[in-house]
């Protein structure tokens, strides 16, 4: 848990709707995400955490309100963009690459960064092949990072799904963003897996100062780890705060055993 | 069984990241390419490598061409035979109206227009996914096919259609004899080849499989899906392109629109299909395939030759290769690549089973 | 009625008419679209083979009506086959591998009608004769071809009867449960293989009334199994799982295409037909990607 | 590369200083790390070392200090073992699975000031013992994951210390190699605990010459050069990876490779392809019934071929392997089964290029030692201990026998003495016992014969033969001899057995404990539809009391051929409900049995055994790997066997 707070807004939400047809995904959400902290969107299935997510990094477009990102307004960002700006993320159901193995999956992660052209790749020269080893190195290291030696060259649809969301997890890494967003991380994982997944987390966001956006289900690590959380309910914000005040919150009890509203 | 890998450690990774890291593989390579350069001449018969080998190289490009729109990047096509028409017309307008052209560069440049009509075609695809593009570059296909029917400009004002591709010289050296079209397909080939695989292992390679894996989620990485989907189509249409210029000047040495129909669409994509996708070894296999069973249904055929009008032989070939096509989808959806992957696998860790 | 305008109403109406053959030869591509997610390929070549088959036991002598019923017949044991032979091993794979399956049916299935029958160009007659209709002509000077209108009139016949067995009923709500999700209906029962045999079976059932049709025109032979391809632009306007699409698809292409063959043609060169009705789709699809009637489609990550 | 020069160093960094001076481009060692064989030439290995041994200077370490390493086998651990060296001081490496507890001995015995720890998880404990080790001052670590929030002052990162190492010598340039001129061949080179199979371990102290004499000489002997590949997977506490990857690679100036992790060593085996390798018997066994285990899946045809031609190995490739006649067709035979089954064999074991390969530490099953030599790897045996700097005698090419152990290597001299104990003199004989007068002593006579405590004798061939330790040779009550190791290693050439204690020291009739090995026994319970939970549970099944009992009554056949042994045969045995550890101290860490741990702790068992009870009760302490204590209880059949007639010699 990062200790020292710099006030400095990276992602200002404001105001957000989104809305299908007629099914309101989110309603007017407004949050900030402060530099370098850990932030927790909780709430019950279908709160519209995901959905809040796709909206940060341009994946769906709100039907109001406007995402202030490094003091920027940006108004229809597309998530190509948005990994310009130094946006990753990981999804709720694994979205790797299954065609191609870990090494190739955490490769695509630094694409931003490579810069030979076609002509180049092709014929392989020098700098296009130094291009692939400075960052395949830079893709070991996260390799090493995160315990995944042993499955480097396996095609990642053969892996387990603990690995995949780690291989996934990876990818993001990979990139070095600026706000990582993380959706259900630990989904599906054991004890084990949970702690190490954990202690990564922490790992980004301290020793690279990383911003992370966190999902999760589990309460536990939401509450350890968080420097602060908002919790969603039926697309509406209903609580905001450091993790013993949302705990403590009757809406937020509420929300969660089901009372009607 | 035949590998011997121990003792192949890589100590950087330049060695741990080249096409064949594995020794065996490389001596293999090695005596394929002898084999084709200096075997191939001693051993075939004119007939055969006029007949066999140049489409089968020429089909290989234009495979490898279909492969990296559809088996890579995950973009059906049903226009590959425009791409190699338009090549091919191209090539034939180069040549013979400005013939200053070094032949080597009418080639290229023949694919590089192919390259722009393939961007041309590939526009939409940002906004039009799955058989919907498909039907698109089957449109493609048709109004290539129509405008080279019907303007006789492109053939230079041939009536008929159809016209002979002139003479082609190299430095100087007139490509006369067939051994001569035989290495510059050749030459073409692995050239091609190897700057194919290359892409496919460099990062536009890796973009374009992640386009075809997951779009979503190759754009929230920061992947550019209009401009990974428009480099594959040109790359595939480049490939298509000399394809057909070479067809049409190496092998039947003539252009004719009646060459680049639908089913030479569809015969590309049976042999990415059948060799494999997302392999380039695969359009070799696939390639081979195409080629070589229609003349193992031939000889088969000529056993019956006389008890069996002709007509019904060539029915009876056309239920075969359908039937086989079936046949073999059902058995290995994957392709010859997948299965001398298998077989390779089960080579490296004989006598263990797994 | 000035001429031009009567030459124009006429042109469109005949656009119209042939429109309606193709909404029907579009329905049995929606069919199998709907029920496996693939694109036939092979439509084409089950209009040869139906036509043939026809046409051939026609030729035996055998009672006009009978011999419908006999290629109907055959149309859907051949739907059986294909279901049992090709379809069922290949249940789980991707809709490409799928789809040149259908490629390799078309292979298929055209050696073996010509195989069975044979190559010949055989001459149909289904009885309607192809005489303009007299009492339209005199009375508004309009050449419509009595033809166009009895054919417009059986496939409408058929288009409706189609439409509404697969959007009603039992067969109705299984077919949308698969064109949702192919194993998560299979899981609440619903047999995956009959669908797939009936919907195979209608296909076969329009190749039968496309072939007789285009068999009178043109004669029994090879090239009516290109007709199936005409279709397609039909598919690409109205959307691949839209059975209302096909319909109202069918009539534009049909109306436009004949349109632009008469004003563009003599402009550009002639012969446009083969590709300009894709034209016209094409523009159409920039604007709206998922089709006429196709559900736009929300992806969810 | 052993030129006249370098013979004249007398130690090791001496050896090396010399070897820059025209090896400096070789490959010294390699790691499997980010990917790939990371490769160390011998420049940067001592550039590394020497920084490094500047640095520590820096920090106060002197002559005579121990510095105590404590990881898996990495280059710059290595390095660490010379930049102490280089300074006169002493590398003490421990073992990296012990316990904080153990640590903690050798930490406190050896007076270590100073740590060198590999990750986090090693820091962590020689953190937890410094409370007990207040002479601890720093800990030097090697990977930095997960290390950065603790106390700068006490933990350091062993790069950072280089570079303060190399600022130091950019002042004083002449602070190590100023040190190295004053080494002496009697310096101590090294301390290694050995883990004892009883009492607390003892600190051997080997000089300088006894390492390099005794590398030299065995260079000698298999005529290992530089071109060698070696796999350092061995702990490098243990003498033997001191000896065959430290000292001997020193001085032959081959190229040393350590393994990613303990988990992908078969893996990096397998890319090394080393061509001199040692490994324990039970390595070798482990591998062959992987190889039985992964063949028995295969399909017709390979089934077929796998045991056809291990049929004409087993019948030619012995016999090829040494030298001896073989008939052209018999050959050619063999050829084709090369080319078929035994080249892509050792290809996927990872032993295509073994030239040399030993193994020692306990007895090996002759059925697993002629499975390697008949495939054509060259496999011998060796004996020898750490007190001798590991040989004491070994088998020359040609001469290799499964039952026997070879003859002295060059300089050293092996006798019998008259309890039949063997005792051996040479020039890699210990120093002593560090800070254990009384046991150097015990052990080491004033004229430097140094007692084994293992039994043993001279066969006709004048190889040396070994039947058990010494002090645990008994006697029965019918007065025969009881020698249990050798009836323990009968049994564990079993797959399906993995450990084995036997009892009969004045006893009427010999019993024993047996281990079941849970991949054998696991996959043999598989294909017969034995189903079980836990170990526990497949160790009490009747179907696998069954089995070991067919097992025990084959040994008791072989054992009524030997009239000295007939008594010994086993009359009643059971199966253990957990598995023997040494984290519950029940083995060492190499894995032999303490005898008197499993008196004190199983006393009741072995009542059990002897008293004609069917059932008896235990309940065990035990330690998890987390580190968490707990009992595992079980009632526990006990089974008889069938004791066969002896055979008398006119029958036989």
């Amino acid at each position: 848990m990062a200790t020292e707070h710099q006030s400095e807004t990276l992602l200002k939400v404001d105001a957000i709707s989104l809305s299908f047809g007629g099914v309101h995904a989110l309603v007017d959400v407004s949050f900030d995400i402060q530099k370098g902290e850990i932030f927790s969107i909780i709430g019950p299935n279908g709160a519209g955490k995901s959905s809040m997510l796709n909206v940060i990094n341009g994946v769906y477009q709100p039907t109001q309100g406007t995402i202030t990102y490094k003091g920027e307004v940006r108004q229809g960002m597309r998530p190509h963009e948005a990994a310009v700006q130094g946006i990753a993320r990981t999804f709720q159901n694994v979205a790797l690459f299954k065609g191609m193995n870990t090494i190739d999956n955490l490769m695509t992660g630094r694409n931003l960064k490579m810069k030979s052209n076609l002509l180049m790749q092709g014929f392989y020269w020098g700098p296009a092949q130094n291009e692939e080893i400075v960052h395949r190195q830079a893709v070991e290291n996260i390799i090493d990072f995160l315990e995944i030696q042993s499955i480097r060259k396996t095609p990642v649809g053969r892996l387990p799904y603990g690995l995949q969301k780690r291989v996934e997890l990876g990818r993001a890494l990979a990139a070095e963003p600026t706000l990582l967003l993380l959706d259900e991380p630990m989904a599906g994982m054991n004890l084990e897996e949970k702690e190490n997944t954990c202690r990564f987390i922490l790992d980004v966001n301290e020793e690279l100062g990383t911003t992370i956006v966190l999902i999760e289900h589990d309460m536990s690590v939401v509450m350890d780890i968080s420097d602060r959380v908002i919790v969603l309910d039926y697309g509406r914000k209903i609580s905001e705060g450091a993790p013993d005040t949302v705990r403590n919150d009757q809406k937020v009890i509420d929300a969660y055993l089901g009372v009607a509203h | 069984m035949l590998y011997r890998e121990t003792g192949q450690f890589k100590t950087s990774y330049k060695k741990d990241m080249a096409i064949f890291p594995i020794r065996q593989d490389r001596w293999a390579l090695i005596a394929t390419l002898i084999f084709v350069v200096v075997g191939v001449p001693l051993l075939a018969t004119e007939h055969v490598i006029a007949g066999y080998l140049i489409p089968l190289l020429i089909w290989a490009i234009a495979a490898i061409g279909l492969n990296i729109l559809t088996g890579y990047t995950g973009q059906l096509s049903l226009g590959h035979g425009a791409f190699m028409a338009v090549g091919a017309y191209s090539a034939y307008n180069l040549a013979a109206r400005v013939p200053e052209i070094p032949i080597i560069l009418v080639f290229l440049l023949a694919g590089l227009i192919a390259a722009i009509f393939g961007v041309l075609v590939g526009s939409p695809s940002l906004r039009i996914k799955g058989f919907y593009l498909a039907v698109a570059t089957l449109a493609a296909q048709f109004f290539v096919e129509w405008v080279f029917a019907t303007f006789p400009w492109f053939v230079g004002g041939a009536a008929s259609m159809v016209i002979d591709t002139p003479k082609m010289t190299i430095f100087g050296y007139q490509i006369t004899t067939t051994l001569d079209n035989y290495y510059l397909v050749l030459g073409f080939v692995v050239v091609g080849t190897l700057y194919a695989k290359n892409l496919v292992r460099s990062e536009i390679g890796r973009a374009w499989m992640a386009i075809r894996d997951m779009d979503v989620a190759a754009e929230v990485i920061g992947i550019r899906p209009l401009y990974t989907k428009l480099s594959a189509f040109a790359v595939s249409s480049f490939y298509g392109g000399v394809a057909g210029a070479l067809y049409a000047f190496c092998y039947v040495k003539s252009v004719d629109f009646t060459a680049f129909d639908l089913f030479v669409s569809l015969k590309v994509l049976f042999m990415i299909i059948i060799g494999g996708m997302g392999s380039i070894l695969g359009c070799f296999l696939g390639a081979a395939f195409i080629v070589v069973l229609p003349i193992i249904l031939n000889e088969i055929a000529h056993l019956f030759a006389g008890q069996i009008p002709s007509a019904m032989l060539s029915n009876i070939e056309h239920m075969i290769f359908g039937g086989l096509i079936i046949f073999f989808l059902i058995v290995e959806p994957h392709g010859l690549a997948r299965l001398w992957m298998t077989a390779k696998e089960k080579l490296r860790l004989w006598p263990f089973p797994h | 009625m000035p001429v031009e305008l009567a030459f124009a109403i006429e042109v469109l109406i005949a656009g119209l008419l042939s429109g309606v053959m193709y909404s029907l030869v579009a329905l049995g591509f929606v069919l199998i679209f709907k029920a496996s997610g693939v694109f036939n390929f092979a439509q084409g070549a089950m209009v040869l083979f139906a036509a043939l088959t026809f046409v051939r036991i026609l030729e035996m002598g055998v009672n006009f009506w009978l011999a419908i019923a006999i290629a109907l017949a055959v149309m859907i044991l051949l739907a059986v086959i294909i279901e049992r032979v090709m379809l069922r091993p290949l249940v789980a794979q991707p809709v490409i591998i799928l789809f040149m399956a259908t490629i390799g049916l078309n292979y298929f299935l055209e050696g073996l009608a010509q195989g069975i029958w044979d190559s010949q160009v055989h001459g149909l007659d289904i009885g309607i004769p192809d005489v303009p209709w007299m009492s339209i002509l005199e009375s508004t000077n309009i050449l419509i071809s009595l033809f166009d209108v009895w054919t417009a009139v059986i496939c409408g016949v058929l288009v409706l009867f189609l439409a509404f067995f697969f959007q009603k009923g039992r067969i109705g709500r299984a077919l949308r449960a698969v064109a949702d999700d192919n194993q998560a209906a299979m899981s609440v029962g619903i047999p995956l293989q009959l669908i797939w045999a009936i919907v195979w079976a209608a296909a076969g059932m329009v190749a039968l009334v496309a072939g007789a049709i285009w068999g009178q025109r043109l004669g029994v032979q090879f090239s009516i199994s290109l007709v199936a391809l005409k279709a397609l632009p039909v598919l690409i306007l109205g959307g691949f799982n839209s059975i209302a699409g096909a319909i109202i698809g069918g009539l534009i292409i049909g109306a436009s295409e004949k349109l632009a063959e008469v004003y563009l043609g003599p402009i550009i060169g002639g012969g446009i037909e083969s590709w300009a009705a894709y034209f016209i789709a094409m523009l159409f699809l920039i604007v709206r990607p998922q089709g006429l009637f196709g559900e736009k489609i929300i992806e969810r990550v | 590369m052993a030129d006249s020069s370098e013979s004249r160093a007398q130690t090791f960094p001496q050896l090396l200083r010399q070897r820059l001076q025209h090896d400096a481009e070789r490959p010294a060692m390699r790691e499997k790390a980010y990917g790939i064989w990371q490769t160390w030439t011998l420049a940067q290995l001592c550039e590394e070392a020497f920084a490094l041994a500047a640095g520590l200077s820096d920090l106060g370490f002197v002559r005579n200090d121990t510095l105590v390493i404590i990881g898996d086998n990495r280059p710059p651990l290595y390095g660490a073992m010379i930049a102490a060296q280089s300074l006169g001081g002493v590398p003490v490496p421990a073992y990296q699975d012990s316990v904080a507890q153990e640590i903690e001995y050798v930490v406190d015995h050896a007076e270590a000031r100073f740590i060198v720890a590999e990750n986090q998880e090693q820091v962590d404990k020689a953190l937890e013992i410094r409370e007990q080790c207040p002479r601890v001052e720093r800990i030097i670590y090697c990977d930095p994951k997960g290390l950065r929030n603790y106390d700068p002052q006490v933990v350091i990162d062993i790069a950072t210390l280089m570079a303060r190492g190399r600022e130091v010598l950019k002042t004083d340039p002449e602070r190590v190699n100023s040190e190295i001129e004053k080494g002496a061949p009697s310096d101590t080179a090294i301390i290694l605990y050995t883990s004892g199979t009883t009492g607390r371990p003892k600190g051997v102290v080997l000089s300088h010459e006894n390492l390099l004499v005794t590398a030299r000489n065995i260079n000698a002997f298999d005529r290992i050069t530089a071109d060698e590949e070696v796999l350092a997977y061995l702990p490098m506490a243990w003498v033997g990876d001191n000896t065959f990857s430290f000292a001997m690679g020193l001085v032959a100036g081959f190229c040393v490779n350590c393994p990613e992790s303990a988990s992908t060593v078969a893996q990096d085996l397998r890319e090394i392809g080393p061509t001199f390798y040692f490994a324990p018997p039970r390595i070798f066994e482990s591998v062959l019934t992987s190889v039985i285990i992964r063949m028995k899946d295969a399909g017709r045809l390979k089934r077929w071929l796998f045991e056809h031609f291990m049929a004409v190995a087993k019948k030619t490739g012995v016999a090829l392997m040494d030298g001896r006649p073989v008939a052209f067709w018999d050959r050619l035979h063999y050829g084709l089964g090369e080319l078929l089954v035994y080249g892509p064999l050792k290809n996927t074991l990872g032993f295509s290029r073994v030239r040399v390969a030993y193994t020692a530490g306990e007895a090996i099953g002759p059925e697993i030692f002629e499975f390697y030599r008949s495939l054509g790897i060259n496999l011998k045996q060796l004996y020898g201990q750490t007190e001798a700097t590991v040989f004491i005698t070994m088998q020359p090419d040609g001469v290799v026998r499964s039952e026997s152990v070879g003859t002295p290597p060059p300089g050293v001299e092996v006798r019998i003495e008259d309890n039949g104990e063997v005792v051996y003199r040479g020039p890699g004989v210990f120093q002593e016992y560090f800070k254990n007068p009384e046991a150097t002593a015990e052990t080491k006579t004033q004229d430097n014969w140094v007692h084994t405590g293992d039994a043993g004798y001279f066969d006709d061939e004048g190889h040396l033969r070994i039947i058990d330790r010494a002090k645990d040779v008994g006697k029965m009550n019918d007065n025969s001899m009881f020698a249990p190791k050798f009836l323990e290693n009968k049994l564990k050439f079993f797959p399906e057995i993995k450990e084995v204690v036997t009892f009969g020291d004045q006893r009427d009739f010999v019993t024993a404990f047996i281990n079941i090995d849970l991949d054998a026994v696991g996959n043999w319970a598989e294909r017969n539809n034995v189903t079980y939970a836990s170990y526990q549970e497949l160790a009490a099944h009747p179907k696998v009391y069954a089995l070991v009992q067919e097992c025990i009554e084959q040994v008791n056949q072989s054992l009524a051929q030997d009239s000295h042994l007939s008594s010994s045969q086993i009359r009643r045995f059971l199966i253990l409900h957990k598995e023997l550890d040494p984290d519950d101290g029940e083995l060492t860490r190499t894995r032999k049995v303490r005898r008197r741990i499993i008196n004190e702790r199983y006393g009741d068992l072995i009542d059990a055994l002897f008293d004609g009870r069917e059932h008896c009760f235990v309940s065990t302490e035990v330690m998890f790997e987390d580190g968490r204590q707990g009992r595992i209880e079980a009632d526990l059949e006990i089974c008889d066997a069938a004791v066969s007639p002896e055979r008398t010699r006119a029958a036989a």
